[in-house]
Protein backbone atom coordinates (compact mmCIF):
# COMPACT_ATOMS: atom_id res chain seq x y z
CA UNK A 1 0.00 0.00 0.00
CA UNK A 2 0.78 3.55 -0.46
CA UNK A 3 1.81 5.54 2.50
CA UNK A 4 1.89 9.34 3.28
CA UNK A 5 3.74 9.30 6.32
CA UNK A 6 6.80 10.60 6.55
CA UNK A 7 9.84 8.51 7.14
CA UNK A 8 13.48 8.06 6.53
CA UNK A 9 15.55 5.43 3.94
CA UNK A 10 15.03 3.22 7.02
CA UNK A 11 11.29 3.34 7.94
CA UNK A 12 11.66 5.36 11.03
CA UNK A 13 9.98 8.82 11.24
CA UNK A 14 11.18 12.18 10.51
CA UNK A 15 9.10 14.28 12.70
CA UNK A 16 8.67 11.80 16.02
CA UNK A 17 5.52 14.24 16.70
CA UNK A 18 3.83 12.70 13.86
CA UNK A 19 3.29 9.60 16.00
CA UNK A 20 -0.37 8.31 16.04
CA UNK A 21 -1.57 4.61 16.24
CA UNK A 22 -2.77 5.11 12.48
CA UNK A 23 1.00 6.20 12.09
CA UNK A 24 2.14 2.49 13.91
CA UNK A 25 -0.07 0.66 11.28
CA UNK A 26 0.93 2.37 8.34
CA UNK A 27 4.68 1.95 9.80
CA UNK A 28 4.30 -1.85 10.83
CA UNK A 29 2.31 -2.43 7.25
CA UNK A 30 5.73 -1.08 5.62
CA UNK A 31 7.32 -3.65 7.82
CA UNK A 32 4.76 -6.24 6.87
CA UNK A 33 3.30 -6.56 10.04
CA UNK A 34 -0.04 -6.59 10.97
CA UNK A 35 -0.54 -5.15 14.30
CA UNK A 36 -2.64 -7.47 16.66
CA UNK A 37 -2.98 -6.73 20.37
CA UNK A 38 -0.07 -8.68 21.36
CA UNK A 39 1.62 -6.00 19.06
CA UNK A 40 -0.17 -3.25 20.28
CA UNK A 41 0.57 -4.34 24.29
CA UNK A 42 4.53 -4.43 24.03
CA UNK A 43 4.30 -1.48 21.76
CA UNK A 44 2.76 0.43 24.75
CA UNK A 45 5.14 -1.04 26.85
CA UNK A 46 8.22 0.41 24.64
CA UNK A 47 6.72 4.39 24.51
CA UNK A 48 5.87 4.04 28.24
CA UNK A 49 9.70 3.46 28.63
CA UNK A 50 10.66 6.08 26.48
CA UNK A 51 8.60 8.61 28.24
CA UNK A 52 9.88 7.49 31.48
CA UNK A 53 13.77 7.63 30.53
CA UNK A 54 13.96 9.64 27.66
CA UNK A 55 15.70 6.36 26.15
CA UNK A 56 15.40 3.08 23.74
CA UNK A 57 15.87 0.33 25.97
CA UNK A 58 18.96 -1.98 24.99
CA UNK A 59 17.32 -5.71 23.77
CA UNK A 60 17.68 -7.12 27.02
CA UNK A 61 16.57 -4.26 28.73
CA UNK A 62 13.42 -4.64 26.35
CA UNK A 63 12.97 -8.10 27.17
CA UNK A 64 13.52 -7.67 30.86
CA UNK A 65 10.65 -4.84 30.99
CA UNK A 66 8.07 -6.69 29.03
CA UNK A 67 8.52 -9.50 31.26
CA UNK A 68 7.59 -7.14 34.36
CA UNK A 69 4.89 -6.45 32.69
CA UNK A 70 3.41 -9.27 31.05
CA UNK A 71 4.79 -12.15 33.09
CA UNK A 72 7.31 -14.88 31.49
CA UNK A 73 4.72 -16.30 28.83
CA UNK A 74 5.60 -12.83 26.87
CA UNK A 75 8.60 -11.37 28.18
CA UNK A 76 11.18 -13.88 26.18
CA UNK A 77 13.13 -13.09 23.07
CA UNK A 78 11.05 -16.20 21.27
CA UNK A 79 7.98 -14.20 21.56
CA UNK A 80 9.56 -10.87 20.47
CA UNK A 81 11.08 -12.45 17.85
CA UNK A 82 7.38 -13.74 16.62
CA UNK A 83 6.22 -10.76 17.02
CA UNK A 84 8.77 -8.31 14.98
CA UNK A 85 11.00 -10.78 13.58
CA UNK A 86 14.31 -10.09 12.54
CA UNK A 87 15.56 -7.25 14.71
CA UNK A 88 12.69 -6.71 17.73
CA UNK A 89 13.66 -3.67 19.84
CA UNK A 90 14.82 -2.08 16.66
CA UNK A 91 11.68 -2.72 14.46
CA UNK A 92 9.04 -2.43 17.83
CA UNK A 93 10.65 0.96 18.32
CA UNK A 94 10.70 2.06 14.62
CA UNK A 95 6.79 1.08 15.16
CA UNK A 96 6.22 2.89 18.68
CA UNK A 97 7.48 6.05 17.21
CA UNK A 98 10.71 6.22 19.37
CA UNK A 99 14.08 8.10 17.98
CA UNK A 100 15.70 6.30 15.27
CA UNK A 101 19.31 4.24 17.34
CA UNK A 102 22.44 5.30 16.71
CA UNK A 103 24.33 1.96 15.54
CA UNK A 104 25.90 1.84 18.64
CA UNK A 105 26.11 -1.18 20.05
CA UNK B 1 34.87 -9.71 26.08
CA UNK B 2 35.04 -11.27 29.25
CA UNK B 3 34.15 -9.34 32.63
CA UNK B 4 36.64 -9.13 34.69
CA UNK B 5 35.38 -8.77 38.02
CA UNK B 6 38.73 -7.93 39.83
CA UNK B 7 38.80 -4.72 37.66
CA UNK B 8 36.98 -1.40 39.61
CA UNK B 9 35.83 1.18 37.07
CA UNK B 10 35.23 4.67 39.24
CA UNK B 11 32.79 6.94 37.04
CA UNK B 12 33.58 10.70 38.61
CA UNK B 13 30.55 12.88 37.52
CA UNK B 14 30.98 16.86 37.89
CA UNK B 15 29.51 18.43 35.78
CA UNK B 16 26.21 20.20 35.84
CA UNK B 17 22.97 18.79 33.86
CA UNK B 18 22.89 21.50 31.27
CA UNK B 19 26.46 23.46 30.78
CA UNK B 20 27.25 20.73 28.25
CA UNK B 21 26.70 17.27 26.57
CA UNK B 22 29.31 15.77 28.96
CA UNK B 23 26.42 15.19 31.83
CA UNK B 24 24.90 12.79 28.89
CA UNK B 25 27.68 11.82 27.37
CA UNK B 26 28.28 10.07 30.58
CA UNK B 27 25.43 8.35 31.38
CA UNK B 28 25.57 7.09 27.90
CA UNK B 29 28.99 5.72 28.36
CA UNK B 30 27.78 4.12 32.05
CA UNK B 31 24.62 2.33 29.98
CA UNK B 32 26.98 0.92 27.50
CA UNK B 33 29.22 -0.04 30.84
CA UNK B 34 26.02 -2.12 32.04
CA UNK B 35 25.59 -3.60 28.41
CA UNK B 36 28.63 -5.10 29.00
CA UNK B 37 28.34 -6.06 32.92
CA UNK B 38 31.19 -3.80 34.36
CA UNK B 39 31.81 -3.68 37.62
CA UNK B 40 31.69 -0.06 37.80
CA UNK B 41 31.19 2.72 40.47
CA UNK B 42 29.52 5.86 39.90
CA UNK B 43 30.08 9.08 42.26
CA UNK B 44 28.44 12.23 42.06
CA UNK B 45 30.48 15.50 43.26
CA UNK B 46 30.24 19.58 42.49
CA UNK B 47 27.53 20.47 40.63
CA UNK B 48 27.04 16.76 39.17
CA UNK B 49 24.97 16.71 42.39
CA UNK B 50 22.65 19.06 40.47
CA UNK B 51 22.21 16.34 37.96
CA UNK B 52 20.18 14.34 40.56
CA UNK B 53 17.58 16.87 41.46
CA UNK B 54 14.16 14.81 40.20
CA UNK B 55 11.62 18.05 39.38
CA UNK B 56 14.06 18.74 36.13
CA UNK B 57 11.87 19.76 33.21
CA UNK B 58 14.55 21.09 30.36
CA UNK B 59 11.85 20.57 27.67
CA UNK B 60 11.28 24.75 27.41
CA UNK B 61 15.70 24.52 26.93
CA UNK B 62 15.19 22.04 24.16
CA UNK B 63 17.52 19.83 26.45
CA UNK B 64 16.36 15.95 27.12
CA UNK B 65 16.09 15.04 30.91
CA UNK B 66 19.26 14.09 32.35
CA UNK B 67 17.30 12.67 35.61
CA UNK B 68 15.14 10.86 33.68
CA UNK B 69 17.79 8.73 32.02
CA UNK B 70 20.20 8.76 35.10
CA UNK B 71 17.35 6.81 36.54
CA UNK B 72 17.44 4.16 34.20
CA UNK B 73 20.24 3.06 35.18
CA UNK B 74 19.01 0.42 38.23
CA UNK B 75 17.35 -0.94 35.75
CA UNK B 76 20.45 -1.68 33.62
CA UNK B 77 22.27 -3.46 36.52
CA UNK B 78 23.72 -0.18 38.36
CA UNK B 79 23.32 0.41 41.69
CA UNK B 80 26.41 1.80 43.34
CA UNK B 81 25.79 5.46 43.39
CA UNK B 82 27.68 7.86 45.97
CA UNK B 83 27.46 11.57 46.29
CA UNK B 84 29.42 13.95 47.72
CA UNK B 85 27.99 15.03 50.59
CA UNK B 86 29.55 18.50 51.23
CA UNK B 87 28.44 19.17 47.70
CA UNK B 88 24.42 17.90 48.41
CA UNK B 89 25.31 20.51 51.47
CA UNK B 90 26.33 23.26 49.46
CA UNK B 91 23.04 23.17 47.22
CA UNK B 92 21.18 22.42 49.85
CA UNK B 93 19.67 19.15 48.50
CA UNK B 94 17.66 16.34 50.37
CA UNK B 95 17.32 12.73 49.83
CA UNK B 96 13.98 13.04 48.54
CA UNK B 97 14.71 16.00 45.77
CA UNK B 98 17.17 13.07 44.71
CA UNK B 99 16.21 10.68 41.64
CA UNK B 100 18.55 7.81 42.95
CA UNK B 101 18.96 5.92 45.29
CA UNK B 102 22.13 7.19 46.47
CA UNK B 103 24.84 7.12 49.48
CA UNK B 104 26.87 9.85 51.15
CA UNK B 105 30.26 9.99 51.32
CA UNK B 106 32.85 12.41 52.87
CA UNK B 107 35.95 13.43 51.58
CA UNK B 108 37.90 10.47 53.06
CA UNK B 109 36.28 7.86 51.66
CA UNK B 110 36.18 9.55 48.15
CA UNK B 111 39.73 9.11 48.30
CA UNK B 112 39.40 5.83 49.41
CA UNK B 113 37.37 5.10 46.33
CA UNK B 114 39.73 6.58 44.04
CA UNK B 115 42.83 5.06 45.58
CA UNK B 116 40.83 1.41 45.54
CA UNK B 117 39.57 1.85 41.94
CA UNK B 118 41.50 0.39 38.44
CA UNK B 119 40.68 3.00 36.58
CA UNK B 120 38.87 6.34 36.83
CA UNK B 121 37.01 8.22 34.06
CA UNK B 122 35.84 12.02 34.88
CA UNK B 123 33.02 13.17 32.78
CA UNK C 1 47.73 2.51 45.19
CA UNK C 2 49.05 5.82 43.43
CA UNK C 3 46.97 8.30 42.16
CA UNK C 4 48.62 10.83 39.13
CA UNK C 5 45.92 13.39 39.38
CA UNK C 6 46.42 15.95 36.27
CA UNK C 7 45.09 19.23 36.26
CA UNK C 8 44.37 21.20 33.04
CA UNK C 9 42.73 24.47 34.04
CA UNK C 10 44.19 28.00 34.89
CA UNK C 11 43.89 29.21 38.39
CA UNK C 12 40.86 31.11 37.35
CA UNK C 13 38.61 27.51 37.89
CA UNK C 14 38.67 26.98 41.08
CA UNK C 15 36.98 23.94 41.20
CA UNK C 16 39.44 21.46 39.44
CA UNK C 17 42.32 22.18 41.98
CA UNK C 18 40.08 21.91 44.48
CA UNK C 19 38.56 18.40 43.66
CA UNK C 20 42.34 17.29 43.07
CA UNK C 21 42.80 17.75 46.46
CA UNK C 22 39.88 16.61 48.04
CA UNK C 23 41.22 12.86 45.99
CA UNK C 24 44.35 13.22 47.41
CA UNK C 25 45.85 10.63 48.71
CA UNK C 26 49.28 9.92 50.62
CA UNK C 27 51.46 8.99 47.79
CA UNK C 28 49.85 10.37 45.03
CA UNK C 29 51.32 13.07 42.85
CA UNK C 30 49.80 16.13 40.90
CA UNK C 31 51.01 16.89 36.96
CA UNK C 32 50.16 20.44 35.82
CA UNK C 33 49.48 20.41 32.02
CA UNK C 34 48.03 23.09 29.40
CA UNK C 35 46.88 25.84 31.10
CA UNK C 36 47.38 24.94 34.74
CA UNK C 37 50.88 25.41 34.57
CA UNK C 38 50.08 29.36 35.36
CA UNK C 39 49.93 27.57 39.26
CA UNK C 40 53.39 27.76 39.23
CA UNK C 41 53.45 31.65 39.26
CA UNK C 42 54.74 33.28 42.12
CA UNK C 43 51.43 35.05 42.53
CA UNK C 44 49.21 31.78 42.50
CA UNK C 45 51.42 28.68 43.90
CA UNK C 46 50.90 30.08 47.18
CA UNK C 47 47.23 29.81 46.66
CA UNK C 48 47.37 26.32 45.36
CA UNK C 49 48.83 25.25 48.37
CA UNK C 50 46.83 27.13 50.47
CA UNK C 51 43.90 24.87 49.37
CA UNK C 52 42.95 23.78 52.43
CA UNK C 53 42.93 20.00 51.85
CA UNK C 54 46.73 20.13 50.44
CA UNK C 55 47.36 22.31 53.16
CA UNK C 56 45.66 19.73 55.77
CA UNK C 57 47.87 16.73 54.11
CA UNK C 58 50.69 15.41 56.70
CA UNK C 59 53.26 15.42 54.10
CA UNK C 60 53.22 18.19 50.88
CA UNK C 61 52.16 16.67 48.19
CA UNK C 62 54.27 16.12 44.55
CA UNK C 63 53.87 18.69 41.88
CA UNK C 64 55.02 18.13 38.71
CA UNK C 65 54.57 20.37 35.63
CA UNK C 66 54.47 19.47 31.92
CA UNK C 67 58.17 21.60 30.60
CA UNK C 68 56.57 22.01 27.03
CA UNK C 69 53.35 24.06 28.51
CA UNK C 70 55.63 25.67 30.55
CA UNK C 71 58.39 26.95 28.27
CA UNK C 72 55.42 27.58 25.29
CA UNK C 73 53.69 30.49 27.93
CA UNK C 74 56.73 31.94 28.86
CA UNK C 75 56.95 31.38 32.63
CA UNK C 76 60.03 29.47 32.72
CA UNK C 77 62.06 31.30 34.70
CA UNK C 78 59.21 31.65 37.64
CA UNK C 79 58.72 28.25 38.47
CA UNK C 80 59.36 27.36 42.08
CA UNK C 81 61.91 25.26 43.19
CA UNK C 82 59.47 22.28 44.35
CA UNK C 83 58.12 22.04 41.24
CA UNK C 84 59.27 19.73 38.90
CA UNK C 85 59.59 19.93 35.73
CA UNK C 86 58.92 16.60 33.20
CA UNK C 87 58.84 16.83 29.55
CA UNK C 88 56.66 14.40 27.58
CA UNK C 89 58.63 11.04 28.23
CA UNK C 90 58.48 12.43 32.28
CA UNK C 91 54.67 12.96 31.94
CA UNK C 92 54.42 9.21 30.48
CA UNK C 93 57.04 8.02 32.82
CA UNK C 94 54.58 9.35 35.89
CA UNK C 95 51.52 7.78 34.16
CA UNK C 96 53.70 4.48 34.13
CA UNK C 97 54.96 4.50 37.66
CA UNK C 98 51.57 5.16 38.98
CA UNK C 99 48.84 2.94 39.30
CA UNK C 100 46.41 5.40 37.46
CA UNK C 101 45.85 8.98 36.64
CA UNK C 102 42.38 10.78 37.23
CA UNK C 103 41.77 13.84 35.04
CA UNK C 104 40.49 16.93 37.05
CA UNK C 105 38.92 19.69 34.37
CA UNK D 1 52.61 -1.21 29.35
CA UNK D 2 48.99 -1.17 27.31
CA UNK D 3 47.84 2.24 27.18
CA UNK D 4 44.27 3.73 26.23
CA UNK D 5 43.65 7.48 25.68
CA UNK D 6 40.34 9.25 25.73
CA UNK D 7 40.19 12.66 24.27
CA UNK D 8 37.58 15.08 25.06
CA UNK D 9 38.89 18.19 23.32
CA UNK D 10 37.86 19.62 20.01
CA UNK D 11 41.25 20.94 17.98
CA UNK D 12 41.00 24.91 18.31
CA UNK D 13 38.97 24.71 20.85
CA UNK D 14 41.04 23.00 23.66
CA UNK D 15 44.92 22.32 24.07
CA UNK D 16 44.02 18.63 24.89
CA UNK D 17 43.66 17.52 21.78
CA UNK D 18 47.48 18.18 20.84
CA UNK D 19 48.26 17.36 24.42
CA UNK D 20 47.08 13.69 23.75
CA UNK D 21 48.74 13.15 20.39
CA UNK D 22 51.84 14.47 21.76
CA UNK D 23 51.47 12.27 24.76
CA UNK D 24 50.84 9.04 22.53
CA UNK D 25 53.97 9.92 20.32
CA UNK D 26 56.09 10.04 23.89
CA UNK D 27 54.10 6.37 24.77
CA UNK D 28 55.11 5.18 21.58
CA UNK D 29 59.01 6.54 21.52
CA UNK D 30 59.30 5.17 24.81
CA UNK D 31 58.15 1.31 23.90
CA UNK D 32 54.75 1.53 25.48
CA UNK D 33 51.53 -0.21 23.27
CA UNK D 34 48.32 1.69 22.69
CA UNK D 35 44.86 -0.53 23.07
CA UNK D 36 43.11 2.02 21.70
CA UNK D 37 42.80 6.03 21.41
CA UNK D 38 39.25 6.90 21.78
CA UNK D 39 37.25 10.07 20.72
CA UNK D 40 34.38 11.28 22.73
CA UNK D 41 32.80 14.73 23.42
CA UNK D 42 34.28 17.31 21.49
CA UNK D 43 36.96 14.78 20.97
CA UNK D 44 35.03 14.06 17.66
CA UNK D 45 35.98 16.65 15.74
CA UNK D 46 39.64 15.27 15.57
CA UNK D 47 38.25 13.26 12.89
CA UNK D 48 37.21 15.61 10.71
CA UNK D 49 39.29 15.20 6.98
CA UNK D 50 37.41 18.68 5.67
CA UNK D 51 39.52 20.56 8.70
CA UNK D 52 41.73 22.88 7.15
CA UNK D 53 43.97 24.85 8.94
CA UNK D 54 46.75 27.34 7.36
CA UNK D 55 49.46 25.51 6.69
CA UNK D 56 51.72 26.58 9.25
CA UNK D 57 49.62 25.66 11.29
CA UNK D 58 48.74 21.86 13.11
CA UNK D 59 46.47 19.93 11.29
CA UNK D 60 45.44 17.25 14.05
CA UNK D 61 43.90 14.58 11.96
CA UNK D 62 46.42 14.23 9.50
CA UNK D 63 48.90 13.55 12.30
CA UNK D 64 47.21 11.07 14.15
CA UNK D 65 46.55 9.54 9.98
CA UNK D 66 50.17 9.53 10.46
CA UNK D 67 50.53 8.36 13.76
CA UNK D 68 48.26 5.24 12.73
CA UNK D 69 50.57 4.55 9.74
CA UNK D 70 53.80 4.17 11.83
CA UNK D 71 52.38 2.40 14.95
CA UNK D 72 49.05 0.35 13.27
CA UNK D 73 46.82 2.69 16.00
CA UNK D 74 43.38 1.96 16.73
CA UNK D 75 41.40 5.05 16.43
CA UNK D 76 37.70 4.94 17.58
CA UNK D 77 35.08 8.06 17.20
CA UNK D 78 32.18 7.64 19.37
CA UNK D 79 29.36 6.72 17.06
CA UNK D 80 26.62 8.77 18.68
CA UNK D 81 28.83 11.86 19.66
CA UNK D 82 30.46 11.91 16.31
CA UNK D 83 27.10 11.63 13.94
CA UNK D 84 25.80 14.25 16.73
CA UNK D 85 28.52 16.87 15.94
CA UNK D 86 28.31 16.02 11.62
CA UNK D 87 31.50 12.98 11.69
CA UNK D 88 30.23 10.59 9.35
CA UNK D 89 31.37 7.68 7.56
CA UNK D 90 29.93 6.78 4.45
CA UNK D 91 27.52 4.57 5.72
CA UNK D 92 26.16 6.45 7.96
CA UNK D 93 26.07 9.37 5.72
CA UNK D 94 24.01 7.13 3.87
CA UNK D 95 21.72 5.86 6.64
CA UNK D 96 20.90 9.56 7.72
CA UNK D 97 20.57 10.65 3.80
CA UNK D 98 23.32 13.42 4.28
CA UNK D 99 25.46 14.48 0.99
CA UNK D 100 28.88 13.86 2.33
CA UNK D 101 31.04 12.04 4.39
CA UNK D 102 33.88 13.73 6.43
CA UNK D 103 35.61 10.93 8.37
CA UNK D 104 39.28 10.00 7.88
CA UNK D 105 39.83 6.96 6.72
CA UNK D 106 42.01 6.52 9.43
CA UNK D 107 39.99 6.94 11.86
CA UNK D 108 36.33 4.13 12.99
CA UNK D 109 33.38 5.27 13.84
CA UNK D 110 31.49 2.83 16.70
CA UNK D 111 30.12 2.38 19.85
CA UNK D 112 31.07 3.41 23.30
CA UNK D 113 31.56 -0.46 23.89
CA UNK D 114 35.06 0.06 22.34
CA UNK D 115 35.44 2.31 25.22
CA UNK D 116 34.46 0.13 27.94
CA UNK D 117 36.69 -2.43 25.80
CA UNK D 118 39.31 -0.21 26.40
CA UNK D 119 39.15 0.43 30.34
CA UNK D 120 38.79 -3.28 30.55
CA UNK D 121 41.88 -4.41 28.30
CA UNK D 122 44.25 -1.64 29.48
CA UNK D 123 46.60 -1.24 32.42
CA UNK D 124 46.65 2.51 32.48
CA UNK D 125 44.19 4.77 30.52
CA UNK D 126 44.69 8.44 30.17
CA UNK D 127 42.08 10.94 30.02
CA UNK D 128 42.75 14.22 28.11
CA UNK D 129 40.11 16.59 29.54
CA UNK D 130 37.57 19.15 27.38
Amino acid sequence: MTTSINVDNEGFLKNLSDWSPDVANQIANNEGITLSDDHWEVITILREFYLTYEISPAMRIFVKSVKEQLGERKGNSIHLLNLFPGSPAKIASKIAGLPKPTNCL
Amino acid sequence: MTPNTHKTLLVILSQSPYSSSLAREAVDYCLAAAAFEQNIQLLFIGDAVLQLLNDQQPANISQKNVAKTLSALPIYGIGNFFVDHEALVRYGLSDEQLCLPIRKVTPRQMADMLANATHTLNF
Amino acid sequence: MKTLHILNKSPKHAFPASQCARFYSQHDSILLIEDAVYYTLPTTYPLFLAITELRALPTKPTIYALKEDIDARGISETTPNDVKLVTYEGFVELTASHDKSASWY
Amino acid sequence: MNYSIVVLGAPFSSPSAITALNFTQALLTQGHTVFRVFFYHEGVHCANQLSTPQQDEINLTNQWQTLKKQHNLDLVVCIAAGVKRGVLDQSEANRHEKPCSNINDAFDLSGLGQLVEATEQSDRVVTFGP
